[in-house]
């Protein structure tokens, strides 16, 4: 296994993470360190634990042993803000999860002004600026349901950046899109983390992964079980079970 | 004196037992009896046939607008003038189905408009006859949504069973009216024939509660 | 006519309201009776047929006479005039009257204190009673209930009412569920009323055996008997 | 009953019923009001981790869902007193009717609360709002659409249980139509006109259904 | 346009076709015949009417104007019987639409007992049969609800072929899929396809194309554009807006 040192801190460090569902060891003993600044891949079978990984750096689950530090602040410890820690990380679903019953700028303003106490105009000027950016300038006043589904993804990753996060995270962002839509939402992934964005992107594009990504890591049954640049996992993976798995995905 | 009309009241217990025997009676057969007729026009209401559900949404409606004191009436005293004689019980049963079954038919039309469009479109690709897209892909669907509300509306209708004492049968509301001639004591004497409806109706509300539980743990529940 | 049919159903229907003693109740053992009742029995046993008792609220009484459930009302009810234009009522069978009743230790004392404006003065919905508190207090409150005499003493004796105005025969007649001593019953009445059974007027035969039999058991005493245990005393109290 | 049915009559009383419709309309409306507040704080209650407050809000749930209105009504107004509180009957009778409907919206507004998707919850918890950000912002303005139906459902219940309130001497519209039938011994007068009252204020109450779900439809989301 | 002559009868054949939502015609004159044995892939981006046109063929949309002849009888006739003529058609959907209360053999055996009238006993080997042609012999009594998305997807396509139908539709069989179980249930198609059945499917997985279709169709706003061998589509698109289309989804 090649994960990066341990006595150094990263931006989002585990450190011997261990989560159980009942009985079901979903993450076992993950040991993982993301610089600044880095882009990291996160792939593997369905169910093997890719999105428990990512949903503990904010906090949506909570871990049972191990240490997780992000951004410096230990997640899970009463004496972090938890609140304030999530406002520094940005989250995007695969089920986009917007908003209904607020407009596309709406969606992206509501945390900046009630989250960071952005005046509203302020932020509604920054909103137009981000929906532009990922090219829904003209989409500012839809509801999500008027936008199709790569759309609504846009928006979300808009609405991510508002807060001016300091790590974005992406669960299978692309994989409820129809075939068309995906590359209108994977330019603009390219586009975040082209500026500099610490990414961790839980997804299938391979052509993403060698576009932008510094790493892939293969995760199987709650292990990290493969890391290392794209080249090194896509040209020669070293165990069965990427191979096997890489062969699946590949295939068509 | 609370104690001496209390002893009073213990001294109506079969009274109090013949009541609450009626309320029983009558909630089960109308309950049952409406459920099936609830049934057939929650299907025909949604079975695409738009005057029939016109119709059937209408008369459901008049149903639930009116006070059910009004339809007992109506069924009691002014159909002789039809030549329809009935005797109370046969009146109340009949109202009680009637407005059971109006209640029951929006919420058995609700299940099965929650049941996926492509489920009956799976049944249809595979030429399933009408009948047997509804009795074997929709309706074991739809009767998860239906049954929590569905047990919590029996638990409304056998309340609503006390206004059949206003045509004369003994429930158990009528037994609370005759006794507190008796024992002038309005506190005591509809607290224990709370007590009564208690009694039938708690292990209805758990059973909601459950069959709501069951549902929910199926379709994930928000935590907040 | 309705007499024939009677005697061919071998049934006298009739509506009750059980409203309380003395006239209506059912009594400890769950059995039907009272003055009304009573009577209604006598009647049924000089037809000969079997009696069937149909027991309403207030609300349904007049239906189902006019419907036809029932042969004729047994209540204790005023033949009004303008009730008279739609039920055929029998001649008076016996008086009584309204009368006021407050609670024993209460500031109002005579039925002149009930005047003041804003007592709260508890009648019962539809009974003549009604009509007369309005007229004798006109600023008072008049709050009236449904179901019977004794929710009028109950609501005195919580307080919910100031005074109750009610026939002097009922409140007397349930009064006697309370302690002795709980209710000042005022002596004088508000009103001299007369009480009455009816029917139809398309069964102008019944009307006609019901007056029959009225005045036969005025001259034959079994009235009075009646109205001496149920009415004017506290004898049934024993028995029931 | 009906071969002599009077209209003249109906009229001469017209006055009567529009007096008793009108106070039927305002105190649904105030009751009405008062069980939204009652809901609100129960379901608040029973949405808490902790059983202090969850236990008594269950209960309390439970209690009125299996006892009759009428048996509530008589506890309360025969009971209070008891207590040494003597109320008016009007406002005993609202009372009742807000304890007894506010258990049925707290139901009402928990599972529609509950219907709100869980990635709704989570994005708002993954973008730093509070608890009662999160309430405010996303879950009670899209559970408020859900909940409008039942609520008005429950509106509808609402208006037909006050005609109980005759019984403790409040002049609603029931209690007109049995004026009626006891002045001048005309039932069928009586109850087809207030029937036709409530009637018309069951359409009213629906068209406001419509109405509202179009409102809601245009000024938020159709999805 | 290529389409086949308008003279000789296919297994499946369109003759100016359209179809209107309200005001939206989203079939326009269509014309397409399909011979028996045949297998035609279509595509087309989103809302392009790919989805209507397939469930034209066994009456799950009604058509406008124009003739429809399957399997020599016209659908929408009063004359033809539907539900008969739907027996002779499979159509897999995208959302698999299994019946949830019913378990993997119920699913596949429900409608030969009840519309077929085969013997219970019979339907259920049959069931067997098929559901170990797909794979998943141990899979037999699993609910919906404890299959994967590409078992589940596996149990949709036995349930039709228990009907012995001959003709298979398939409606983007494979995009509500994990990337890891799209292949095995591409690999149960392909063995459909090599037993020779009469196949329309609607798809974007160009490998699957390649490899079984004789013909792929391009469907653009409602009307067919292109048509022709895989080879000729793939390498040689035609119009603008196939071109644009491969670019966008071949691109990733
Ligand atoms: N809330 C939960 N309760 C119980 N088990 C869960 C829960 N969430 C996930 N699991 C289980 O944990 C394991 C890992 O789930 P996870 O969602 O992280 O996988 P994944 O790699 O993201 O899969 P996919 O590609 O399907 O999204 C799975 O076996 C899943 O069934
Ligand atoms: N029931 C309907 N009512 C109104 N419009 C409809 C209906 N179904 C489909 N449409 C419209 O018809 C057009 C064609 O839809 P269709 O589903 O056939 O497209 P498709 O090519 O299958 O797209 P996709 O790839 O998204 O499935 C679209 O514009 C769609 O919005
Ligand atoms: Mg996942
Ligand atoms: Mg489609």
């Amino acid at each position: 296994m090649t994960q990066p040192g341990l006595t150094k801190t990263g931006m989002i460090d585990f450190r011997g993470v261990n989560k159980w569902f009942g009985a079901l060891n979903v993450l076992r003993d993950i040991t993982l360190s993301v610089e600044p600044r880095e882009v990291v891949v996160v792939c593997g079978p369905s169910g093997s634990g890719k999105s428990t990984l990512i949903r503990c750096i904010n906090g949506l689950e909570t871990i049972k042993d191990g240490h997780l530090i992000v951004d410096g602040q230990r997640v899970g410890d009463p004496a972090t803000n938890m609140t304030q820690l999530r406002t520094e990380i940005g989250f995007v679903f695969q089920s986009f999860n917007l908003y209904p019953h607020k407009t596309a700028l709406e969606n992206v303003t509501l945390a900046p002004i009630h989250v960071r106490k952005i005046p509203r105009a302020e932020a509604e000027q920054a909103g137009r600026v981000l929906l532009a950016k990922v090219g829904l300038a003209d989409k500012v006043n839809a509801y999500p349901a008027q936008l199709s589904g790569g759309q609504q993804q846009r928006v979300a990753i808009a609405r991510c950046l508002g807060m001016r996060p300091k790590i974005m995270l992406f669960d299978e962002p692309t994989s409820a899109l129809d075939p068309e839509m995906i590359s209108e939402v994977l330019d603009v992934m390219v586009a975040v983390a082209e500026e500099g964005m610490t990414m961790m992107v839980v997804t299938h594009e391979m052509g993403f992964a060698r576009k932008v990504a510094q790493r892939v890591v293969f995760m199987d049954a709650g292990a990290i079980v493969e890391s290392g640049t794209p080249d090194e996992f896509f040209s020669h993976p070293k165990t069965d079970r990427s191979r096997a798995f890489l062969s699946k995905i590949l295939r068509h | 004196m609370i104690w001496q009309q209390f002893l009073s009241l213990a001294g109506s217990y079969p009274l109090a037992l013949r009541g609450l025997g009626m309320t029983i009676v009558l909630s089960l057969i109308s309950l049952a009896l409406g459920t099936l007729l609830g049934f057939g026009l929650g299907i025909l209401r949604t079975g695409g046939n738009r005057l029939l559900s016109g119709v059937i949404g209408a008369w459901v409606d008049l149903i639930r607008g009116t006070p059910f004191l009004v339809q007992i009436f109506l069924i009691f005293f002014i159909l002789p003038e039809f030549g329809i004689e009935l005797d109370a019980f046969t009146a109340g049963i009949i109202a009680l189905t009637n407005l059971a079954a109006c209640f029951i038919c929006e919420i058995v039309a609700a299940g099965i408009r929650s049941v996926p469009i492509g489920q009956v479109e799976a049944a249809l690709a595979s030429g399933l006859s009408r009948w047997q897209r509804m009795h074997q892909v929709v309706l074991p669907q739809a009767m998860r949504i239906v049954l929590p509300p569905l047990v919590g509306q029996y638990v409304l209708l056998i309340k609503d069973s006390s206004v059949v004492s206003a045509i004369g049968l003994t429930d158990l509301t009528r037994v609370g009216w005759l006794v507190v001639q008796r024992v002038p004591n309005g506190l005591l004497v509809f607290f224990l024939v709370g007590v009564g409806y208690f009694i039938v109706c708690y292990p209805l509300i758990m059973l909601a509660r459950r069959l709501e539980r069951r549902m929910g743990a199926a379709h994930g529940e928000v935590q907040l | 006519g309705t007499l024939d049919e009677i005697t061919k159903r071998g049934e006298l229907r009739v509506a009750v309201q059980t409203q309380g003693p003395p006239f209506s109740l059912v009594g400890a053992n769950g059995e039907r009776t009272g003055s009304s009742v009573e009577l209604a029995e006598l009647m049924a046993k000089e037809m000969g047929v079997k009696i069937t008792f149909l027991d309403f609220d207030w609300d349904g009484l007049i239906p189902a006479l006019l419907s036809g459930k029932a042969d004729l009302l047994v209540a204790d009810m005023t033949p009004t005039l303008a009730r008279g234009m739609k039920v055929a009522f029998t001649t008076p069978y016996m008086y009584t009257g309204s009368t006021v009743f407050t609670k024993a230790d209460s500031k109002f004392k005579t039925t002149g204190d009930c005047k003041a404006k804003g007592t709260k003065i508890a009648v019962l919905l539809g009974a003549t009673g009604e009509k007369e508190a309005k007229a004798a207090f006109p600023d008072a409150d008049i709050k009236s209930y449904k179901g019977g005499g004794p929710l009028l003493l109950d609501a005195v004796n919580n307080g919910q009412a100031d005074c109750g105005v009610n026939d002097v025969s009922a409140v007397k007649g349930q009064s006697t569920a309370y302690p002795a001593g709980t209710f000042t019953i005022m002596p004088d009445l508000l009103s001299k009323e007369p009480l009455a059974f009816a029917t139809r007027y398309d069964e102008p035969d019944l009307l006609v055996w019901m007056n029959l039999f009225l005045n036969q058991v005025t001259i034959d005493g079994r009235l009075q008997k009646n109205l001496d245990y149920w009415v004017n005393s506290d004898a049934w109290k024993k028995d029931h | 009953m009906l071969e002599n049915f009077s209209f003249r009559t109906i009229v001469e009383y017209l006055p009567l019923f529009a007096q008793g419709l009108v106070t039927t309309v305002w105190l649904s409306a105030i009751s009405f009001v008062g069980a939204l507040v009652v809901g609100i704080v129960l379901c608040a209650m029973n949405l808490q981790r902790g059983w202090l407050f969850r236990a008594p809000a269950k209960a309390y749930i439970d209690a009125v869902r299996a006892t009759p209105l009428l048996a509530q009504l008589y506890f309360l107004y025969f009971g209070l007193p008891r207590l040494g509180f003597v109320l008016p009957e009007l406002v005993v009778g609202i009372l009742a009717l807000s304890l007894n409907s506010g258990a049925y919206i707290a139901e009402i507004i928990r599972a529609g609360i509950l219907s709100i998707p869980r990635g709704q919850v989570e994005a708002s918890v993954a973008s730093g709002m509070t608890y009662t950000q999160r309430m405010r912002l996303v879950v009670l303005p899209q559970a408020f659409k859900v909940t409008i139906p039942p609520l008005l459902g429950q509106a509808i219940v609402l208006v037909k249980d006050s005609a109980l309130l005759s019984l403790i001497s409040v002049a609603e519209l029931t209690r007109a139509g049995q004026l009626l039938a006891s002045d001048r011994f005309m039932p069928a007068e009586g109850f087809l006109t207030i029937a036709a009252f409530y009637l018309l204020l069951y359409y009213g109450l629906k068209a406001l259904a419509v109405l509202s779900g179009r409102w809601l439809g245009t000024a938020g989301a159709r999805a």
